[in-house]
C-alpha cells in the first residue's frame, strides 16, 4: 500500500521521461499521457478508500523513518483532493489533445506540451501528499515551473507581458517560501510537518504567530488571496483554454490546501482567526466586484475564481472541524466547476472568435448544447441547489453559523458573494446566450491559441467538457458519502493526532 | 541556541533589500537580477539556519560532533539548482519579451487600464434601458408565437 | 546553415561532422587560437574529471550534480572557444539530441526510484554491493549511484540544451536580424 | 413524493423529443403529470387532513441535508393550485402557443419542470428541501420570463425577477442555516413544535422572512412581479398568479405556528403585507394594460394573504387557506381571459378594447365569475375567505388585541375596497362598450383556450356555494393554532353568519369599491397629482447601477495592472502581517556574536559592496558581473561555513548563470535606461520620490527578513531533528559524504524533483527562444508543427 502512495508522484515523472524520449510520435505521447493519468486516478481512488477505512497511508521513502527521510502521506483530505485533481487533469488533457488535433493535426508531437503537462500533475500530487515542508517547496516549484512553460508557450507580443507578471510574482513567492522554510528551520530544526507540529508548539506565542503569518502570506500568493491576488486575473485569461482550466482548477487550490494543512497541523488555533476572516471577506468581495467590472469572459471567470478562494479561506478561518470540512468540500467542488467553466469558455471562444461578452450574442439559439454546458457549471458556481456548489456552500454556512458571532457575520458575506457570482453569471448568460445572434469574428491570427475565430472544436473537447459537467453533477449526487469523508477529514485535521501518529508513530503523540 | 551573527545578519539584510529594490523596478533585466540576488539571500539564509561554521559533514574527516548541520546544506543545494533553472527560464522569457516588444520594460496590463477608465462595465444591464424600443410587447401572444394558425392569429399588437 | 532541416529520424544517430575539427573555417568571429586549442585539449580532461566527481560524490564533495555541471561547462568552453560556427552546430554535432539526454536522465532516475519495489524494498530504497576487484581492492557499489548517473545525464542534457537555445539560437536570431537589416 | 417530483423533471427533460414532432402533444403530455398529481393528492385526502403523509430521503447526513416531504392540508391546497391549475394552464398553452411556435418546445418543458419544482416546494417539510426547490423555481421563472432573450423587456424582467428572488433566497438560506443550527434540526414540523430561541435564531427568522417577502413580491421588493408580465400569458397565469408567487406565503404559513407570537416575525409581515395590499390595489386602479392591472392585483392579494398567514389567529388562518385557494382559482382564469382577449384582438390595452361583451359573451361570463370572486361577492369562494378574514381581525380587535386587530381589520377593509374597484375596472376595461372607441371585432377563440378558463372559474363558484367542502380543508390546517375562545373554536366557513360586523365590512367594501370605479376619472387625476418620489422600481435600478459603478471603481483602483505596484503590495503585506507579529512577539537573542569566523568579514564585505553597487549601475554587463561577485562571495561563505558541496555547486551554478546572462545580453542594449527613453525623460522628477519610496520599502522588508532570521534562530530550543540521524545512518546509505547521502538517499525525492524542474526549465527555454525564428515569418507566437520539430532538436 505504501508503494501506491508514491505512484501519483513517480508515474507522471516516468510518463514525462517517456514522452520526452518518444518525442517523434504524437500518438505514443498521447497514449502515455492518458494512461498515466488514468492510472493515477485509479491509484488515488484506492488511496481514498484505504485512508477512509484504515487511516492515513504513509510511505517512508527509501525506508527511512520520518524526520530522516521524506514521507508521503495520503490521509482523507489529501487522497480526496488528489483524486478529484487527477480526474480533472485527465479531462483537461483529453480536451487539450482534442484542441491540438483540431489545430495542428494528428501528427504533431511536442517536446514541451505532454511532458510538462504530466510534470504539472506530479507537482500537484506531490504537494498534496508530501509530509515535508521542503518537499512541498519542491512540489510547488515543479508545479509552477510547468505552469510557467505552459502559460508562456506560444505567446505573442500582446500577451507576453501577462506571462511575465505571472512568472515574476510566482518566483517572488517561491523565494518567500524558501525564506520561510529557512526561518522555520532556524527556529525549530526540522522540516517534517508532523515533527514541526510538536516543535512549533514549544516556541513563544509571538514567534508562532510570526511563522503562521509568514505561511499565510506565502501560500496566500499561490492561493490568490486578496490583496495578493493581482497576478491571477492579469495572467490566467491569457493562456489557451485547457491551460487556464487546469491552472484555475488546481494551482490556486493547492495553495489553499497548503494553507489548510499547515494552519491546522502546525499552527493550531483555538478559535476563529480574525486575520483570516478579514482576508476571506476581502477576497470574496473584491473578487466578485472585479468580476462584475469585466467584459472579457475569461477575466470575469478569473475574478470569480478569486472570489471563491475567499469561501475556502472562510472555512479555514472558522478554525473548527466543520469549517475545515466545509473548506475541503468546497475545494473538491470548486476544482471541478472552475475548470469546467474555463473549458466551456474555450468552446464559446472557438465558436464566436472573441472573448468579449459584448461581441457575442444569441448563442442559446445557435448552440443550445453550449448553453446547457455553460448553464450547469454557472449555476453550480453560484451555488444554486441542487448542484455541488450548494452542498459545499451549505457546509460552509453551517460552520459559520456555529462558529460564533463573527463567523456568522462573515457567512453573510458568503451569501452576498454568491449573489454577486450569480449576477455575473446572469450577465454572461444575457449577453452571450440571449439577444440577437452575432456573426463569429474572423480569425485574424490562426496561430493564436487563445482566440480562434472559427467553429473548430473537435469531439474530444466536447467530450471532456461533458465529462467534467457530469463529474460535478456526480459530486452533488454523492454529497452524502462525500460529505461524510470531508467531515471526518475535518475532524482529523483539527485533532491532528491521526496524521502525527501515522508519520511519527504513537509515542510522538503521547510524548 | 544557534543565532545568526551580526555580520551575516547585515549581509542578509543587504541582499534582501537590494533584491526587493531591484524587484520593484520596471526594467525586466533589473527584476531578473533582483530575483537572482534574492535567491542568493535565501540560500545563504537557509545555510545559516543550520548554525555557525563547523566542519564539513564527511565521515572520517572529523568527529560527528564537529559537523555542521548537513540538512540545511542539502536543502540549500537543491534550492540553488532550482533557482538556477528558473533563472535561466526567466532569462529566456526576458529575451523573448524583448524580441517581441522591443523593450525591456514590463508594461502595465491593457485590460486593467481599460476597466479602470470606464464608468460602468460594458456588459451592464443598465444599457438595456437605452436604445430603440422593441416593436412588440413581449408578454403578448403575438410575441410568443410568430407563426400562428390563421384562425387564431391576432397580428402584431402595438400595445403601448 | 540557419535553415538546416531537422535531421530525419533514420539518420539522427549518424554523426555529420568530425568530432574535433570544424569543417568550415570561421571568418567573422574574433576567436583566439590559444583558447580554441586549449579548449580542445582541456575538453576530454574535464569530461574525465566530471566522471570522477560523479563517482567520488559518495565519499567527498561531488556527485552527479557537480559532475554534470562540470561536463556541461566543458561543452560551454568548447562553444565559447569555437564561436559562432561551432555554436550553431553544437546540437547536431553531438550524437544525442539534448532533449533525449534529459529524458534519459530523468528515466534513469525515476526507474532507479521504482526499481527497489521489484525486490520488495520501499520506493527509493538503496542497496550496497561490495566487490572485490583485483589490484584495486574492495569497492562498494551503492545502488543510489544510479540516481546520481541520472542526474549527471540530465544536467549535461540541460546544459547542452541551453547552449542550443540561449547560445546558438540567440546567435542565429542575431545573424538573421543582421541579415534582414543588411538586406532589403 | 420524491418520485412524483422527479417524474416531473425527467419528463420535462425528455419533452423536447416530443415537441420536435408535435408541439400540442408535448403540452398534452406535460399536462398529464400535474393532473395525476391532483388525483394523487385527493387519493391521500384522509392522510393529508389527518396525520399527514411523510417521506424522507437522506441526501447528506453529515450536513443534515434531507429531502423531507409531508402532505398536509396546506400542501393539498397548494397541490390543487400547482397540479390542478397547472394541468389546465398547460392544456391552455397547447392552444395559446401556435402549432409551429418556436417558443413552444422550451415553454412546455420549462413549465413542466417548474411544476415539478413547485410541487417539491409545497410538499417540503424540511427547510433545506424547501430551499432547494425554491431556487429551482426562481431559475425556471428566469428562463420562462426571459424566453429566448430576444426582447429587451423580457431580459430586463427576467434578470430583475431572478436577482430579487435569489437575493431573498440567499438571505433565506442563511436564515435557514441559523434557525436550523440553533434548533438542531431542519425539519419544519420539529422546528415549529419546539421553536429555537436566541439571537442566532431571531436573526435567522428575520432572514427567512426576507426570502418569503421577495418571493411573494411584497413591498418594497414587489416591482419584479409586474415587470415579469413580459412573459407569455400562460406563464404569468401559472407562475406569477397561481403558484410560484405563493411560495413566500406558504413558507410563512408553514412557520407561523411556531413563530407567530414573536414580534420579529409578525410585525414585518403585518406591516409590509398591509402596505403591499394597499400599494398593489392603488396601482392596479391606474394600469391601462389589463395584464399589468392583474399583476398589481396579484401583488395586492399577496399582501392580503401574507397578513392572514402571519396572523397566528385561528380564524385568520382559516381565512388564509380559503383565500389561498380562492386566489388561485380566480386569478388564473382572469389571466387566461386576458390571454384570449390579447390573442383574438391583438391588444390588452383598456383604451383600445370596446364592445367585447357582445363579441365574446361566453368569455365575459367566465371573467365576471372570476372577478366577482376576487371582489368578494357572495356565493363565490372569495367571499368566504374575505368574510373569515374580517371576522378574524374584528374578533381580535373586539376581544383581546384591539390595536392590532382594528388596524388590520380597517386596513384590510381599505384593501378590499380597492380590490372591488380594480375588479370592476378590469371587467369594464376588457368587455365594456366605451364611448368614442371603435368596437373591436374579435376572432373566435379556440375551444382549447376557453375550456380551461371556464373550468377554473366555475370551480370558484362551486366551492363558494359549498362552504363545508373548503372548511374540511381549512380546519385541519388551522388546528395548528390553539383557539383562544369558543368563537374561534367553533368558527367555520359559511355563506351566512347572520348580521354581523364582517358582513357590514363586505357590504361597505362592495359599495365603496363600485363607487370608486364609477368615479375613476377623478381617481386617475388624483393619481397623477400624487407623483411618487419613492418608486421601488427606481430603487432597484439605482441599486443595480450603483453596484456596477462600484464594481468598476473598486476594480479600477485595486487592479491597476502594474507589476511594480503588485510587488509593492506584496511586500507591504509581508510587512504588515508577519512584520507586526515580529515587532510584538520577537525578542533579540542575548548571546549573539559579531562574527563567527574572521573570514566571514571580507567575504561578507564583498557581497555587501557588490549588492549595493548593483542598485547604482547602469550598464547591464557590469550588473551581471556584480551578480557574479555576489554569487562567488556567497560560495566563499559556504566554504567558510563548512559546506564544500554547497560551495562547489554554488561556484558551478554561478558560472553557468553568468554564461547564460552573457548569452542573452549579447542581444540586449548595453544600458538599462537606453530603452523606454521617453518614460524616463519626461518623468524624471516625480520618479525620484517613487524611487525613494521603493528604496525605503525594500530596505524595511530586507531588514525584516534579517531580523526575523536572527530572532527565530535565537529562539531555537532543540537540536536539529534529523541531523544526528543522518550522520549515524550515512554508512547504512553507503556514503561517507553525509550531504551526498541526503541528496541521493535520505531525501532522494527532492533530487528527483529538482532535476524535474531543470528539465522543465530547459525545455521551456528552448521552446521560447527557438520560437523567435518563426515570429518573423508569421508575426505571431511560435509557429506550430515546425516549431515543435525545432524544439525537438
Amino acid at each position: 500500500m505504501s508503494t501506491l502512495v508514491t505512484l501519483p508522484v513517480l508515474l507522471p515523472i516516468l510518463g514525462a521521461a517517456l514522452t520526452v524520449l518518444a518525442a517523434r510520435s504524437a500518438r505514443i505521447q498521447r497514449l502515455i499521457g492518458l494512461m498515466v493519468l488514468a492510472a493515477v486516478s485509479v491509484v488515488a481512488a484506492v488511496l481514498l478508500v484505504a485512508a477512509d477505512r484504515t487511516g492515513p497511508v504513509v510511505a517512508e521513502l527509501g525506508g527511512w523513518p520520518a524526520p530522516v527521510g521524506i514521507v508521503l502521506v495520503a490521509d482523507r483530505l489529501s487522497a480526496l483532493l488528489l483524486l478529484i485533481s487527477t480526474v480533472v487533469t485527465l479531462a483537461v488533457l483529453v480536451y487539450a489533445i482534442g484542441q491540438r488535433i483540431s489545430d495542428y493535426g494528428r501528427e504533431t508531437a511536442s517536446t514541451t506540451f505532454h511532458p510538462i503537462f504530466l510534470l504539472l500533475s506530479t507537482g500537484v500530487s506531490l504537494a498534496y501528499l508530501t509530509g515535508d515542508l521542503f518537499s512541498l517547496f519542491v512540489a510547488f516549484e515543479i508545479m509552477l515551473a510547468a505552469s510557467y512553460v505552459l502559460i508562456t508557450r506560444r505567446t505573442n507580443a500582446s500577451r507576453i507581458r501577462s506571462g511575465m507578471t505571472y512568472v515574476i510574482i510566482s518566483l517572488t513567492s517561491s523565494l518567500l517560501f524558501l525564506t520561510t522554510i529557512a526561518l522555520v528551520y532556524a527556529a525549530t530544526g526540522t522540516v517534517n510537518l508532523a515533527d514541526l507540529a510538536g516543535r512549533v508548539a514549544a516556541l513563544p506565542e509571538g514567534l508562532r504567530t510570526l511563522l503562521s503569518m509568514l505561511t499565510i502570506v506565502t501560500f496566500g500568493i499561490k492561493a490568490a488571496m486578496v490583496p495578493l491576488h493581482f497576478w491571477l486575473p492579469d495572467s490566467y485569461p491569457n493562456a489557451p483554454a485547457p491551460v487556464t482550466a487546469l491552472f484555475a482548477g488546481l494551482l490556486t487550490k493547492v495553495g489553499v490546501y497548503a494553507l489548510l494543512r499547515t494552519q491546522t497541523l502546525v499552527f493550531p488555533g483555538t478559535g476563529p482567526s480574525a486575520v483570516l476572516l478579514v482576508l476571506a471577506v476581502l477576497t470574496m468581495v473584491v473578487g466578485a466586484l472585479g468580476a462584475l467590472a469585466q467584459d472579457d469572459l475569461n477575466r470575469l471567470l478569473s475574478f470569480l475564481l478569486v472570489s471563491h478562494i475567499g469561501f475556502m479561506l472562510f472555512g479555514l478561518a472558522v478554525y473548527d472541524a466543520r469549517g475545515a470540512a466545509g473548506t475541503a468540500l468546497y475545494i473538491v467542488h470548486h476544482i471541478t466547476v472552475q475548470a469546467t467553466l474555463f473549458l466551456v469558455s474555450g468552446l464559446i471562444t472557438r465558436r464566436t472568435g472573441t472573448v468579449s461578452i459584448d461581441a457575442m450574442g444569441g448563442l442559446a439559439r445557435r448552440a443550445p448544447m453550449l448553453a446547457v454546458l455553460f448553464a450547469i457549471p454557472a449555476l453550480t458556481l453560484a451555488g444554486i441547489p441542487p448542484t455541488s456548489g450548494f452542498v459545499a456552500k451549505l457546509a460552509l454556512l453551517q460552520a459559520g453559523a456555529t462558529g460564533g458571532a463573527a463567523t456568522a457575520v462573515v457567512a453573510g458575506f458568503v451569501v452576498l458573494a454568491s449573489l454577486l457570482t450569480l449576477y455575473a453569471m446572469v450577465r454572461v448568460w444575457v449577453r452571450v446566450f440571449w439577444g440577437t445572434e452575432k456573426e463569429p469574428l474572423p480569425d485574424d491570427d490562426p496561430t493564436d491559441e487563445l482566440v480562434v475565430g472559427t467553429a473548430r472544436a473537435s469531439r474530444p473537447m466536447y467530450a471532456a467538457t461533458v465529462a467534467l459537467v457530469a463529474v460535478s453533477v456526480a459530486i452533488a449526487a454523492a454529497a452524502g458519502p462525500l460529505s461524510a469523508v470531508t467531515e471526518k477529514a475535518g475532524s482529523d485535521l483539527m485533532a491532528r493526532t491521526p496524521y502525527i501518529e501515522a508519520v511519527l508513530g504513537r509515542e510522538a503523540v503521547l510524548g | 541556541m544557534i543565532t545568526i551573527n551580526v555580520a551575516m545578519a547585515v549581509v542578509l539584510a543587504v541582499l534582501y533589500s537590494v533584491g526587493f529594490y531591484l524587484l520593484l523596478q520596471r526594467s525586466l533585466m533589473r527584476i531578473l537580477i533582483g530575483i537572482v540576488v534574492l535567491g542568493h539571500g535565501a540560500n545563504l539564509l537557509l545555510q545559516l539556519a543550520g548554525g555557525p561554521p563547523a566542519r564539513a559533514p564527511v565521515l572520517g574527516t572529523a568527529l560527528p560532533e564537529e559537523f555542521a548541520d548537513p540538512l540545511p546544506q542539502a536543502l540549500a543545494l537543491t534550492a540553488i539548482v532550482i533557482t538556477f533553472a528558473l533563472t535561466t527560464y526567466l532569462l529566456a522569457l526576458g529575451y523573448r519579451s524583448w524580441v517581441l516588444t522591443g523593450r525591456d520594460e514590463v508594461q502595465d496590463d491593457v485590460e486593467d487600464r481599460r476597466v479602470a477608465e470606464r464608468e460602468r462595465p460594458e456588459g451592464s444591464m443598465e444599457e438595456d434601458a437605452e436604445g430603440p424600443d422593441d416593436e412588440e410587447d413581449p408578454g403578448s401572444a403575438a410575441a410568443s408565437d410568430r407563426t400562428d394558425e390563421p384562425a387564431e392569429v391576432s397580428g402584431s399588437g402595438a400595445a403601448r | 546553415m540557419s535553415t538546416r532541416e531537422p535531421v530525419p529520424f533514420t539518420q539522427w544517430d549518424e554523426p555529420e561532422g568530425e568530432w574535433t575539427l570544424p569543417g568550415a573555417c570561421p571568418v567573422r568571429s574574433n576567436r583566439t587560437l590559444m583558447l580554441e586549442a586549449a579548449a580542445r585539449f582541456l575538453f576530454p580532461t574535464v569530461l574525465v574529471f566530471s566522471v570522477y566527481l560523479l563517482i567520488v560524490g559518495h565519499y567527498a564533495p561531488g556527485g552527479g550534480f557537480p559532475g554534470g555541471l562540470v561536463a556541461g561547462l566543458a561543452f560551454v568552453l568548447r562553444y565559447i572557444a569555437g564561436g559562432e560556427s561551432e555554436g550553431a552546430e553544437i546540437g547536431s554535432r553531438f550524437v544525442v539530441r539534448p532533449p533525449v539526454l534529459m529524458g534519459l536522465g530523468l528515466l534513469v532516475a525515476v526507474v532507479s526510484a521504482l526499481a527497489p519495489v521489484a525486490f520488495g524494498a520501499p520506493v527509493l530504497a538503496s542497496a550496497k554491493v561490495t566487490f572485490e576487484i583485483p589490484l584495486v581492492g574492495t569497492v562498494d557499489l551503492v545502488s543510489s549511484l544510479v540516481i546520481d548517473i541520472g542526474v549527471y545525464l540530465l544536467i549535461i542534457g540541460v546544459v547542452l540544451d541551453l547552449l542550443r537555445s540561449l547560445g546558438s539560437g540567440i546567435e542565429r536570431d542575431a545573424r538573421e536580424a543582421a541579415g534582414e537589416e543588411a538586406g532589403p | 413524493m420524491l418520485a412524483l417530483v422527479v417524474a416531473h423533471l425527467v419528463v420535462a427533460a425528455l419533452l423536447p423529443l416530443v415537441s420536435r414532432r408535435s408541439r400540442r402533444a408535448a403540452f398534452g403530455i406535460a399536462a398529464v403529470l400535474p393532473a395525476a398529481t391532483l388525483v394523487w393528492g385527493f387519493a391521500h385526502l384522509g392522510a393529508a387532513l389527518g396525520p399527514g403523509l411523510e417521506e424522507t430521503v437522506t441526501w447528506s447526513s453529515a450536513l443534515d441535508l434531507e429531502l423531507g416531504f409531508r402532505l398536509d392540508a396546506l400542501g393539498l391546497v397548494m397541490i390543487v393550485l400547482v397540479g390542478g391549475l397547472g394541468a389546465l394552464i398547460l392544456a391552455y398553452s397547447a392552444w395559446y402557443f401556435g402549432k409551429d411556435s418556436r417558443d413552444a418546445p422550451r415553454n412546455s418543458a420549462l413549465l413542466l419542470a417548474f411544476a415539478g419544482a413547485m410541487l417539491g416546494l409545497v410538499l417540503a417539510d424540511d427547510l433545506l428541501t424547501l430551499y432547494v426547490f425554491w431556487e429551482l423555481t426562481s431559475i425556471a421563472s428566469f428562463l420562462l420570463v426571459g424566453q429566448g432573450g430576444l426582447h429587451r423587456a423580457n431580459r430586463r424582467a427576467a434578470v430583475q425577477a431572478l436577482l430579487v428572488t435569489v437575493l431573498g433566497g440567499l438571505a433565506m438560506l442563511l436564515g435557514i442555516v441559523f434557525v436550523g443550527e440553533s434548533a438542531g434540526t431542519y425539519r419544519i414540523s420539529e422546528i415549529v413544535a419546539a421553536p429555537p430561541v436566541g439571537g442566532l435564531a431571531a436573526t435567522g427568522i428575520a432572514l427567512i422572512l426576507v426570502g418569503a417577502l421577495t418571493k411573494s413580491a411584497q413591498a418594497p421588493f414587489h416591482p419584479w412581479l409586474p415587470a415579469a408580465m413580459a412573459a407569455p400569458t400562460p406563464v404569468s397565469a401559472y407562475l406569477h398568479a397561481a403558484s410560484m408567487v405563493k411560495a413566500g406565503v406558504v413558507l410563512v404559513g408553514r412557520l407561523s405556528p411556531g413563530f407567530a407570537d414573536r414580534a420579529e416575525w409578525w410585525v414585518p409581515i403585518a406591516v409590509l403585507g398591509l402596505v403591499t395590499m394597499l400599494i398593489g390595489g392603488w396601482r392596479a386602479l391606474h394600469e391601462t394594460d389589463l395584464k399589468r392591472l392583474l399583476a398589481f392585483g396579484t401583488v395586492s392579494q399577496l399582501g392580503f394573504l401574507m397578513v392572514l398567514f402571519g396572523s397566528g389567529d385561528r380564524i385568520g388562518e382559516v381565512a388564509a387557506l380559503t383565500m389561498l385557494l380562492a386566489h388561485g382559482l380566480f386569478k388564473a382564469p382572469l389571466f387566461m381571459v386576458v390571454g384570449i382577449v390579447d390573442k383574438v384582438t391583438g391588444t390588452r390595452e383598456v383604451g383600445a378594447l370596446s364592445g367585447l361583451r357582445r363579441g365574446l359573451p361566453g368569455l365575459a361570463v367566465a371573467a365576471v365569475l372570476a372577478a366577482a370572486s376576487m371582489a368578494g361577492v357572495p356565493f363565490l369562494l372569495g367571499f368566504l375567505g374575505k368574510e373569515a378574514a374580517f371576522e378574524a381581525f374584528v374578533h381580535q380587535g373586539l376581544y383581546y388585541d384591539p390595536a392590532r386587530g382594528w388596524v388590520l381589520a380597517l386596513g384590510l377593509l381599505t384593501g378590499s375596497v380597492l380590490t372591488v374597484a380594480y375588479s370592476a375596472r378590469f371587467l369594464w376595461g376588457a368587455f365594456a362598450d366605451k364611448p368614442g372607441v371603435e368596437p373591436v371585432d374579435p376572432k373566435r377563440p379556440a375551444r382549447g383556450l376557453l375550456v380551461p378558463t371556464w373550468t377554473a372559474a366555475v370551480a370558484g363558484l362551486v366551492l363558494g356555494c359549498v362552504p363545508p367542502l373548503v372548511n374540511a380543508l381549512a380546519q385541519p390546517y388551522a388546528d395548528a393554532y390553539p383557539a383562544t375562545d369558543a368563537t374561534e373554536a367553533d368558527y367555520h366557513l359559511a355563506l351566512w353568519h347572520g348580521f354581523s360586523l364582517p358582513l357590514l365590512f363586505s357590504v361597505v367594501a362592495l359599495a365603496v369599491g363600485l363607487a370608486l370605479h364609477v368615479g375613476r376619472d377623478r381617481i386617475t387625476g388624483l393619481h397623477r397629482t400624487l407623483a411618487h418620489p419613492l418608486s421601488a422600481q427606481r430603487g432597484y435600478e439605482v441599486v443595480v447601477a450603483g453596484l456596477e459603478r462600484a464594481a468598476t471603481q473598486v476594480t479600477g483602483r485595486v487592479q491597476v495592472g502594474s507589476l511594480p505596484v503588485y510587488l509593492g503590495v506584496l511586500l507591504c503585506t509581508v510587512l504588515v502581517l508577519p512584520g507586526i507579529a515580529l515587532l510584538t512577539g520577537g525578542a533579540w537573542p542575548r548571546d549573539q556574536s559579531l562574527v563567527s569566523s574572521l573570514l566571514q568579514l571580507p567575504l561578507g564585505l564583498i557581497v555587501v559592496v557588490a549588492a549595493l553597487a548593483l542598485t547604482r549601475v547602469r550598464r547591464r554587463f557590469t550588473a551581471v558581473l556584480l551578480v557574479g561577485a555576489i554569487g562567488y562571495g556567497i560560495g566563499g561563505l559556504f566554504v567558510v561555513d563548512g559546506a564544500p558541496d554547497l560551495a562547489l555547486a554554488q561556484f558551478l551554478v554561478e558560472t553557468l548563470t553568468l554564461v547564460a546572462f552573457v548569452f542573452v545580453l549579447r542581444r540586449l542594449p548595453a544600458h538599462f535606461d537606453s530603452d523606454g527613453g521617453t518614460d524616463t525623460a519626461s518623468g524624471n522628477r516625480p520618479r525620484r520620490g517613487v524611487e525613494m519610496r521603493k528604496a525605503v520599502l525594500a530596505t524595511v522588508a530586507g531588514v525584516f527578513v534579517a531580523v526575523a532570521g536572527v530572532v527565530l534562530s535565537g529562539a531555537r530550543q532543540q537540536p536539529p531533528a534529523a541531523s544526528g540521524e543522518f550522520v549515524a545512518r550515512a554508512p547504512e546509505a553507503g556514503a561517507d559524504n553525509v550531504i551526498a547521502a541526503i541528496l541521493v538517499d535520505f531525501r532522494a525525492l527532492d533530487t528527483v524533483g529538482e532535476i524535474t524542474v531543470l528539465l522543465i526549465a530547459a525545455a521551456g527555454t528552448a521552446s521560447l527562444v527557438l520560437a523567435t525564428r518563426f515570429d518573423r515569418r508569421r508575426k505571431a507566437g511560435g509557429g506550430t508543427p515546425e516549431h515543435e520539430k525545432e524544439v525537438l532538436g
